[in-house]
Parts: structure tokens; C-alpha cells; sequence
């Protein structure tokens, strides 16, 4: 089945069509489930003025980190970018744009634009910074305010499994953000620990169906381990 | 005297039931799960995509795909499930998690929480915060009552950004437990050998202090 | 664990706190999936006045149409309806409020709800009779309409296998609308065809989380198929 | 003459390309999986939640659990997943399928379809079919071009409640491939042996027919 075999075997083919100024969808929490395969070809390839929407920037070494590092990154969206001192620099002189979004709304406006739903009301971030320039509506008595979807040009997501059709497993926590990442990509492009033919999967058991994914390839990135936490007793 | 860490755990836990789903913040939060009483099954939420999260692992248990909303690996218990970012946030501002606890750098009178920025110091990000306090109808807060300089973090208005409105109806600090309502502060209970005269002299908004104020029990 | 324990052996202690004029939510499309036993158990309660939220109404013998025969069901909030003869003649004698929903904006509105968002925009159903009375909105040079989600004082739920602690895994497409009702239900019952001990399930592979479920109970429904077509060749 | 559903089905099916993920409507729609070229893969979404529908089963294979839209008995193919409902739509909704296929009453020259409700009948409801014509960029709307008596189903305005506004740029009929287009309809091909002028006769609506239209190859 040639139609949908969605393998691409070489690294410099993976992320045809990205151009300067694009938006990257890119899934992981932390260093957790990131696609680093694709940060680093992203790096090599030096695609600039992007706007990166992650829940995290990673660190100065990892993750999208590096190309902050690199001055590839124009705009961030994320919910909590504290492991960058790279970051704050950039942020501070103007260079880097911010917009803090809580973790929440960030995982359902990328679900939303995967969904076609440009917009939805939630009670996070009422009252608050986050509201600022939104619309509030009452709904049953509560305060809401409203938060538009978000679709990205390109989205890089980092699964266990693929099948050579694009359909998805992800591996415990590694999960996170990936699936909603897939979804919101009008160019989605996936990096494996390991592909499987069409079959190995039990439909009921896939988490991102392959037709969210345009392109899969086999990556052999190290995890990393952030806090590396051991019991005491 | 004030609470230590571990005893505002130990009170925190007492707010606990058996069969309740708790999502625990950072900090002192996270000591609560030390203490759950041992004929009570809780069962605890991390924000990034885990129900059922267990202790930190042994070292050959170690996984860089099982960590929690810190980062930090972690192992999880017998009947866990794992879900996407959505999901998880699903359950949390769908009102779906019994009880939240989370630390502070301010609350007010009027139930408004100021946790996540601090202008002029660098800005992390209120991660899932400001969705935890939003979507919980259970929440208690814990927090140092005052600054080291006597500064009180009890407040009439919250002066730092805040992280949610008019969402916060229990605080535990190290001096009292507080109820907050109609605009005011109730104190429920004194930390032991702390007096409702101290107590009121840290705290800037006011406080309501009906009859015997009972010590905390441990 | 007594804590997380959710099985319920008895059917006539799974429905506790279902009174007359509340808001059911009912999983299953067509006959497949549906919750049959705690069909048949509303109908032994003999519980009036309710507003059902389904895809469908069942047949004149077999899923909800047991409900509305018996003339306990007020208003119906369905996607279609039409297998049911009952159901026209209700309709027509004004004794049934019916409020047509299109399929995905009937499975968005359940999410929704169960999501804490009261409300979303969305394309369809802009410029038809579903768009009487609310608002439209442009979005990126697009009409939506506002849709407002859907909660159930009560969710009654099919699925395959559950664990004590009510974590559910669902079968085919019998997944279907269950575990959207699951989410959105403030009391979530399920029917199933195995319980199983906590740890049999994967935590990677579980559909609905034990935290959206109440209480589970072990079913004997026999699965009814409404079309059977086989192949010909 | 007027193509027969089996030759509708089969010039729809010109249109699919290799690697297109395609969601099916009842009725002649669904012989379109009969018509797919040999050489192309492509993939069947059934919007109750599976994608990679195959044929219907084997007594044998027969399925409770396992249905189509249409509530028949169906299996899946190789490399099937199968998701709930509201995934099953974000799917549509989220114009991630490429190819949508329907039946329709009516459709006008603003792109408008009635497909789903005639007043005074029996209302069985729009099922998906709001969410598919709303969703999808790419639709193909197979229908008859009149009624028996004559009457043209391509119309101006529609006069039945419309399932969709704006959203159909195609339209199969057992007479003509139609595109619309700035308010009118353009005549793309005609059904063999039926001519420029009969298919004017029963389109009411404007219908633009430049240069030499061809006849359709089967």
C-alpha cells in the first residue's frame, strides 16, 4: 500500500515545506516526549522567525532550548519556560516574544485547532493577566473568558510506536502533549523509537489515528531525565 | 509555634477522604502524600498526564517517560491510567478532582490567589496553576503566614498578578487555618501555641475570630 | 483499596440518586454500545420526566425506545432519531420536546461539559435552522456559531472491560459516544461485560479513567446487531 | 442517457487519490469503495468512529461491536483505528479528511445543500451530516438532477431547510459534473449521449456551460 505509507528513511527529508516564519506545534512536557531529532534538524536547517507553540522552551541544551539557543526562535507560547536562563536574557532585551499560556488552555486551543473549533470559553485565567484584551461571558452564574484555537504550519511530535501508516502509540508520561500537538499541524511529522507494520497495532489501542500524520521517521535520540528523583527509603 | 513543613503536610492530610482524587502542587503539597492515613485510599493526579502516581522510583525503576508535573521521576500505583495534556486538563477544570492543594505568595478576602509571577524577577509561567484554581471547588492553599520580616501574605487585595479570582476558600498557613468568606477571613484554627492576637497581628485583612478558636490536632 | 472500589452487584442500587426530571446521558449509536441493563433498570425505577441526551433513540423494543414507549422521557436531545416509530407519534402529539444536534456537535457538547467549557464555536450548522437563536461569529473570515456543552445529573455508559476502580476499556466502534457520556455525567454508571482486578488494565491502553466513573456493574445484555449485512461475494 | 448508481459511483471514484483518507455517505456513496482503481490505496473513515472501514464481514466475522454509520455490520482493514465520537468529528470537523462523498434534496447556486429533512415528513434528524458538509473542504454531493416529474433539483434558492450554507463546490448528478462557482453552476461534463441543452432544461438555476463540454469516461 504505497498510499499511505508515510516512512521517510532520511533526516534532511523530514521537514519539507518548513519555511522562515512558520509556527512549530512541538509536543513534550519538560524533556519528557520531546521530538528532539526534529529540534535538532530543525536547528541544522536554520529556519528562522519561527513562533514555537510547547508547554516548555526546554533547557539551554536540550530540547527546543537549542534553538533558542540559536536565535531561530522569534515568538514562544508555553505555560512555564523556567529552565532556560538563555530565555529570560532574550525575553529581557526584547528579542523574544512571550505569551504565557496556562497549561491547560494551551493542551485544548491546540485540540481546538485540530478540531476546528477556533474558539472556546474556560474559567482559567479570569480575573487575571491572561484575560487581559479577551472577551468575558457568563455562563450559569460563573465568569469565562474566551481563548482562541491555535493551528500550527508544522508540528513535530515525538510517539514509542508508528505503524507505516502514521498511526500512533505513546509511552506513559511521554504522552503529554503529543497527541494534541499531532492533531494541530496542517504538516505533522512524527519521530519514533520504533515502526511496525500496518496490523501490529490494535485499533483500539492507538492513540493517534495516521490520518493526523503526514510523515513518520525512526529517530535514536537519548531520553533525558530533568529531575532525576530516586526513593530514599 | 509555627508549623514545620511536615506538620502543615500532616494537617493538609486530615482535609483528606477515602476515594478522593488529589492533584498536589509543588512544595509542600507534595509532602501531603506521605501522610495519608492507612485506611484511606487516595489517589493523586499529576497534571501532566498521570491518575494514579506513585512514589519515586528505585533506581532500576527509573524512567525518563514516567515523571510528574515537577519533573521528577516517579513510579505509579497498581490501577494508574495515563492520558494526553488535554485530557488531563478535562478532568481538572471539569471539576472532576476532589481536592487540590497548592502553595502561594498571597491570598485576599475576596478568594483571589497570587502564586506564579513576581514583577521584576524572572517570569517562569503559571504552568497549570491557573487552571487548577479554576477548575477545583476543593481547594486549600498552604503558605507562611508572613514574610520573615513580619510582612503579612493575608491581604485585603492581592498586590502580585494574580493567578486566579475569587476562587480560594481554605488556607493553611503555618499559623492557622483559615476560612475565607463574605469577604473576610475566618479563623478556624490556631496553630498549637500560637494565640488569636498573634495570629490577627500577621494577617492585613480582617479577621474573624468567632468563640474558641480550637489548637490544631496531630 | 475500599476507597476506589465502584462495582455495584446489584441493579437496583446502580441508579441511587436518579430522580424524575433530570438530565440523562446516554452512550451507544444505534444499538451498538449501548447500556441496555441500565436501560431496562430506568424502566423498572419508572423514573418520568426525563431529558435524555443520546445520538439515538433505539428502536420501539430496544435501547432508549424502551423509555420512550413507557412515556418516561419529556425531551430528547438526539442526532437521529429515526428508527423509532413511538417516537413520531410523540413528537407529533407535542408530548416529546425533541432538539436535533448534529452528531459531532452533540459529541463536542458531552466533552465540553464533562471539560468544564461551557461553550465553543463551530462551523456547522451556521446558516441552518440549528443556528436559530444563537450567536455567529467570524473567525479568520469564517462564520461559527456558539454551542453551549451538556451536562448530565446522570450518565449511563457501555463498555467492554472495567477495573474496580472504574478505569474502562471500550470494544470497536461500541466506543462511540461512551466515553464522551462518561466524562460529562456529575454521576457516571457503567455497564460492562468483565470486571477485572486494578493492574490488568494498562495504563497506556485505558479509554476512560476511573475518575469520570461512579459505579460499575457487571451486565448480561445480549448485543443486538440493526443492520446485519454480510458480504455478498 | 442518465448514468446508472453504479456509474455514479464509479466517476466519483475518478476523483480519489492515492493515500485519501475519504468518509462515505449512505446510499450511492457507499458503492463508491466498489470503484476504487487498483492501483490507489485509500482509506474509508465511517464518522461512528472508525477509520479504515473495509467490506461488510463473513457470517462468520460478524461483529456487534463493529458497525458503520449507516449501522451495518462492517470489518476493518489493515491498519484500522477506531477512536470515540468526538475524536471521530474532530477528525471531520478539523478538515484532516480529504475526501467527503453525500447524497443530497437539493443544492442552490450559493452553494447551499438540503439533505437532510422535508417539512411535513417524518424528521429523522442530520446525524453527521452538518458536521461533513461544514467540515470538509472537498465535497462531492451525488444526486438526481430532477425529480421524476422533471422538477430541477439545482436551484436557485433551495426551499428545503438546509443541512449546509455555501459549503458544496461540487455536484455529480446521474446527468452532469457540475462545478459551482460565483453564484452559478458550471457545467463540467455531461453523462454520455445527454446533451448541453437537456441538462439546461432541468437545472433552474444559472448554468454556465463554456466552450465544448465533454462527455464523461468510464
Amino acid at each position: 500500500m504505497a498510499g499511505f505509507n508515510k516512512v521517510v528513511t532520511d533526516y534532511s527529508e523530514i521537514l519539507y515545506g518548513l519555511e522562515d516564519g512558520m509556527t512549530v506545534v512541538a509536543g513534550g512536557f519538560g524533556l519528557c516526549g520531546i521530538p528532539q531529532g526534529l529540534i535538532d534538524e530543525i536547528k541544522r536547517k536554520g529556519t528562522r522567525d519561527l513562533t514555537v507553540v510547547s508547554n516548555n522552551c526546554g533547557t539551554t541544551e536540550h530540547g527546543l532550548g537549542v534553538l533558542l539557543v540559536n536565535r531561530q526562535i522569534k515568538k514562544m507560547i508555553a505555560s512555564y519556560v523556567g529552565e532556560n536562563a538563555n530565555f529570560e536574557a532574550q525575553m529581557m532585551s526584547g528579542e523574544l516574544e512571550v505569551e504565557l499560556t496556562p497549561q491547560g488552555t494551551l493542551a485544548e486551543k491546540m485540540r481546538a485547532g485540530g478540531a476546528g473549533i477556533p474558539a472556546f470559553f474556560t474559567a482559567t485565567g479570569y480575573g487575571t493577566a491572561v484575560a487581559d484584551g479577551k472577551e468575558v461571558r457568563e455562563f450559569n452564574g460563573r465568569q469565562y473568558i474566551m481563548e482562541e484555537s491555535i493551528t500550527g504550519d508544522f508540528s513535530i511530535v515525538k510517539a514509542w510506536k508508528a505503524d507505516t501508516f502514521g498511526n500512533l502509540v505513546f509511552r506513559k508520561t511521554a504522552r503529554n502533549f503529543n497527541p494534541l500537538a499531532a492533531m494541530a499541524g496542517k504538516i505533522t511529522v512524527v519521530e519514533v523509537e520504533e515502526i511496525v507494520q500496518p496490523g501490529e497495532l490494535d485499533p483500539d489501542e492507538i492513540h493517534t489515528p495516521g490520518i493526523y500524520v503526514n510523515r513518520v521517521i525512526l529517530g535514536n535520540s537519548e531520553k533525558l531525565i530533568e529531575q532525576r528523583t530516586v526513593a530514599t527509603k | 509555634m509555627a508549623l514545620s513543613r511536615e506538620q502543615l503536610a500532616m494537617r493538609v492530610a486530615q482535609e483528606l477522604q477515602d476515594g478522593y482524587y488529589v492533584n498536589l502542587g509543588i512544595g509542600i503539597p507534595t509532602l501531603v502524600a506521605n501522610y495519608v492515613p492507612d485506611n484511606m485510599d487516595v489517589m493523586f493526579q499529576s497534571e501532566n498526564g498521570l491518575l494514579g502516581m506513585g512514589e519515586f522510583p528505585q533506581e532500576s525503576q527509573v524512567d525518563a517517560d514516567l515523571i510528574n508535573a515537577g519533573k521528577q521521576t516517579v513510579t505509579t500505583v497498581t490501577g494508574a491510567s495515563i492520558f494526553d495534556s488535554a485530557e488531563s486538563f478535562a478532568m481538572i477544570r471539569g471539576g472532576h478532582v476532589d481536592l487540590t492543594v497548592l502553595g502561594a505568595f498571597e491570598v485576599d478576602t475576596q478568594g483571589n490567589i497570587a502564586s506564579y509571577m513576581i514583577p521584576g524577577k524572572l517570569i517562569k509561567g503559571m504552568g497549570g496553576a491557573m487552571d487548577l484554581v479554576a477548575g477545583a471547588d476543593n481547594i486549600i492553599v498552604t503558605m507562611t503566614h508572613a514574610s520573615k520580616a513580619g510582612v503579612s501574605k493575608l491581604l485585603n487585595t492581592c498586590s502580585l498578578p494574580l493567578t486566579g479570582k475569587g476562587c480560594i476558600k481554605k488556607v493553611l498557613t503555618d499559623l492557622a487555618l483559615i476560612e475565607i468568606k463574605d469577604g473576610q477571613f475566618h479563623l478556624l484554627e490556631r496553630a498549637p501555641g500560637v494565640t488569636v492576637n498573634e495570629i490577627k497581628a500577621l494577617t492585613e485583612g480582617e479577621l474573624v475570630a468567632n468563640g474558641d478558636i480550637p489548637e490544631m490536632q496531630f
